[in-house]
């Protein structure tokens, strides 16, 4: 068979065969609603607890502060919602960044239209917030800071503690989307001071459709699905006992070894960076050096378009994307990459390539061989290249 | 995704290249929305005796400037005028909802050539009334078409 | 091993084998982004695009008027707040039932406290809503009819087709929680006439956590979950892959000899039915005897609770439950068997056994064998028992 | 859901039944909650000699009935007086949350009965102090207790 190399561990994960193996007896053996009083049902109850506190473990969290969801989007759409209109006779502010996962910052527009009031805090070229404009945007009606963790597309990390004081000495509620943190860097929320925490099982070598979020004891909240007592009321709908199980199974597994995994996807990452940028002429990273997800490339390769590049690469195998997985349905150019101030074009010609636990090193060193190749075809194919050969 | 056409002319497009002393040049599209077409042709007796082209651009772009070289090679001037984004689509075997956009711009890239050519030669075509080479053909609409109803 | 019987179809089902199958491979195989341009994701469009072809057909559906969705309670907030939040400039007022599954009734009651007006049709003893009441219950500001097809309690199913036509003459979107009604009986959105339908594939042998919403076209309605541009920008979220694909697995199964299907439920929902009230006085059974889900039993056991008796029940292996499993978290009884009019005690003492595709014949004879002396040892012990013993 | 305890209480229940010539019966609970506990007593010297219940409700609540009447078999009236719903729910070792409300209708069960045993003998214990037979004891909280925060 063809050799085929997945680097698209952002937009999703396969899973882990122990994961598989977890959830297998759920599906048709011990299948009851856990709701039941029955034999079918009752012990479900029980697996669904320990896959709780399996993840609450892995966060430092309550057990009672663990909610499971249909995936990291509804998740983020809990968060924000919820505590808008839990909060709506306080304020109607919420502080979020320009670079926010689709999920975050097209429910803040929902909201916009709905009489809230949103700020987008700008980023650095790196894709950092600037801390002092964070404080700037605070005001008496702020209920809400929405900032995520890990940017999907270009890997980099916020200074999330930081931001949970600020929210902590103003009173206001801070949810982080983490998803894409989750599983790559160890995480506390006590020592990240966040009340609201997004995650999904997906991007952990767990099953797709279930995600969670933490609520801190305490914290203001509305629920987005209204009907049957589960989640403690807060979450209604037959709990999806197999995903769940699988969740708790992938949350253990990645945080069993959390230090050795995240080193490893380091130097494969650096690796691949230091290969493609020595290689190929006209590329640059773009996010942050070193404050960024482990396993996360990101590079402009100019005068070329991204989805050329994937269809190429796809030829020899290569599975990667370019700009978000989520947002590929649009080709506009990934707003991300405009907010770290990115031409249209240097946007449009950017390719993520996001490591996991699969990937060798014979992967990155297929790609350094085969990528410089593709990129120098599809130049010779392109009318803005000319110009910068006619001045070489 | 894309029919086997698509990827065939992706793959192994047909007149890539630049033509030095072309008899007409022209270019449409916008890197805004990430596709730009250069289209370069001779012109020999108001025949099409050769075109090359240049794409920045998706898979698609490549393919439907690669077919539409293709179509209007060795045709008269008047019959490239005529080129339809939609033949050039169905040559193809089809575009998703979503590209047809590259089949227009393939459409435009011969007209702005053959404008370029008609204002260097003082010529009239009634098949250019009305164009212009230098406005956004490129309606913004990726991804809409069929994501709403 | 101890004889399981397993009599909660209604609360959840086994997957079946050719489910799971169909499933494996979108687990750690082609477990790609669906989103994604590469091979890993391309070639998931195609799976979604068969199972939402496959299940459009079983509804006589067009193959875009299908949308995924979280799970049957995730389909009603949609379908409620969606339509709410699009037509809120329009009226404000709602018509449903007293008995709805609570996923749509606390979402109305949801929309009370934000300012809509919800009117709540009541239902005679069968469970079956008065025509002439809804007509009458219909206003110039009313947007919505919601209306499920088959109670989850009783059984009863509404007289959906002939709703559509009210709602239809009075130009209201009509939506019907089909959730139980799936699978059980024919169904054609045309022929009934409804504008928004919810299911949930757990309740027809296939994967939990994954629901739909048929929205007819041109129907108005706003998304619940923002984000990326899945499900045609109307439902946001990585597909769950392997949950869709297994969903359009069990509807094909469910469809393919439906009447076979649900003659034989009936068969043997009769023939429990029969023997349970001939067996044991002071019984009778809740619903309509003839417009009820092919497997559906609900009966009312005089003088003692339902708990008592599950607990029982499952120590011989029969499991089953009383009221819905969803409103278990809850004691207070049922407000299906309210609203039919039982007494508080009548209702505590009822019971649900619901029948699937793998119950037999043997394990009907096997309850109507061992229900007896349980109830029997149950009303030995209760006080309300005393004065009817006492009057023999 | 259940400890071992509980359940062997709910499917081997002690002292099920009625006393003919009870010197007290109490009756708690109402079918609005789907618990009533009858107790009849038989009381010597001041001593519980008997005690029977009847029990309409949940497994828990048949299982407290049983736990509390072998609590007070034996014991003075005054001491059965101060039988206290977590002494039940404890020897039970322990009841889900949920569940706790049994507890507390067993106590006062025990109490109810004593109650009418003090009025039909015009006696007088300071523990009954402020107690009503015909209150709801049952606060409906069921299924609450542990479901917000
Ligand atoms: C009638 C009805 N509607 C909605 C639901 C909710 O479906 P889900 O559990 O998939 O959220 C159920 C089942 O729980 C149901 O029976
Ligand atoms: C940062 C971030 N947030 C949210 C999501 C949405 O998660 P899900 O696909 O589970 O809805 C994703 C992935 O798609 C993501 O990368």
């Amino acid at each position: 068979m063809k050799k085929r190399v997945y680097l698209d561990y952002s937009a999703t994960t396969p899973m882990k065969k122990e994961v598989l193996d977890e959830m297998l007896p759920f599906f048709n053996v011990q299948f009851g609603n856990p709701s039941s009083i029955h034999c079918f049902g009752r012990e479900n109850k029980a697996a669904i607890d320990k896959s709780r506190t399996t993840i609450a473990k892995t966060l430092n969290a309550g057990v009672d502060e663990i909610f499971f969801t249909g995936g990291g989007s509804e998740s983020d759409n809990w968060a924000i919602k919820g505590v808008a209109s839990a909060l709506k006779n306080k304020g109607k502010h919420i502080i979020t960044t320009e670079i926010e996962h689709h999920a975050v910052l097209h429910t803040c527009q929902f909201l916009e239209k709905e009489g809230y009031d949103v700020t987008y805090l700008k980023v650095d070229k790196y894709g950092l917030i600037d801390i002092e404009e964070l404080k700037a945007a605070i005001r008496p009606d702020t209920i809400l800071i929405t900032i995520m963790y890990a940017n999907n597309e270009i890997g980099t990390l916020q200074p999330i503690k930081e931001i949970g004081k600020i929210a902590k000495e103003n009173k206001i509620i801070f949810h982080t989307d983490a998803v894409q943190a989750y599983g790559n860097i160890e995480m506390d929320v006590n020592e990240l001071g966040v009340d609201l925490m997004s995650l999904s099982a997906h991007k952990v070598y767990g099953p797709k459709g279930i995600g969670l979020l933490y609520i801190r004891k305490g914290t203001k909240i509305q629920p987005i699905i209204h009907g049957g007592a589960q989640e403690r009321r807060r979450r209604a709908g037959t709990e999806n006992v197999p995903a769940i199980v699988g969740f708790g199974k992938a949350a253990e597994l990645a945080y069993e070894n959390i230090e050795e995994h995240s080193s490893r996807l380091i130097y494969l990452r650096d690796k691949l960076i230091n290969g493609l940028t020595e290689k190929i002429p006209f590329v640059h990273l773009n996010g942050h050096p070193t404050k960024r997800l482990p396993g996360n490339v990101n590079i402009s390769i100019e005068f070329i378009e991204g989805e050329s590049l994937l269809l190429m690469l796809d030829m020899v195998g290569v599975a990667c994307s370019s700009g978000s997985a989520c947002t590929s349905g649009s080709l506009d150019p990934s707003h991300v990459l405009m907010a770290i101030g990115l031409t249209h074009e240097t946007a449009h010609g950017s390719l993520r390539l996001t490591i996991g636990d699969y990937t060798t090193e014979e992967d990155i060193d297929y790609v350094i061989e085969n990528l410089p190749p593709i990129v120098e075809r599809l130049r010779q194919m392109s009318p803005l290249y000319e110009k910068v050969k006619g001045g070489n | 995704m894309y029919s086997e056409k698509v990827m065939d002319h992706f793959t192994n497009p047909r007149n890539v290249g630049e033509i030095e002393n072309a008899d007409a040049v022209g270019q449409v599209g916008n890197v805004k929305c990430g596709d730009i077409m250069k289209m370069y042709l001779k012109i020999e007796n108001d025949t099409i005796v050769d075109v090359k082209f240049k794409t920045f651009g998706c898979g698609s772009a490549i393919a439907t400037s690669s077919m539409a070289t293709e179509m209007i090679k060795g045709k008269t001037v008047k019959e490239a005028l005529n080129l339809s984004n939609r033949a050039v689509a169905e040559a193809l075997d089809g575009l998703p909802p979503v590209k047809m956009h590259c089949s227009v711009l393939a459409e435009q890239a011969v007209k702005s050539a053959i404008y370029n050519y008609a204002q260097k030669n003082d010529l009239y075509f009634e098949e250019l009334e009305g164009f212009n080479p230098d406005e956004d053909h490129d309606h913004h609409d990726h991804g809409h078409e069929d994501e709403e109803h």
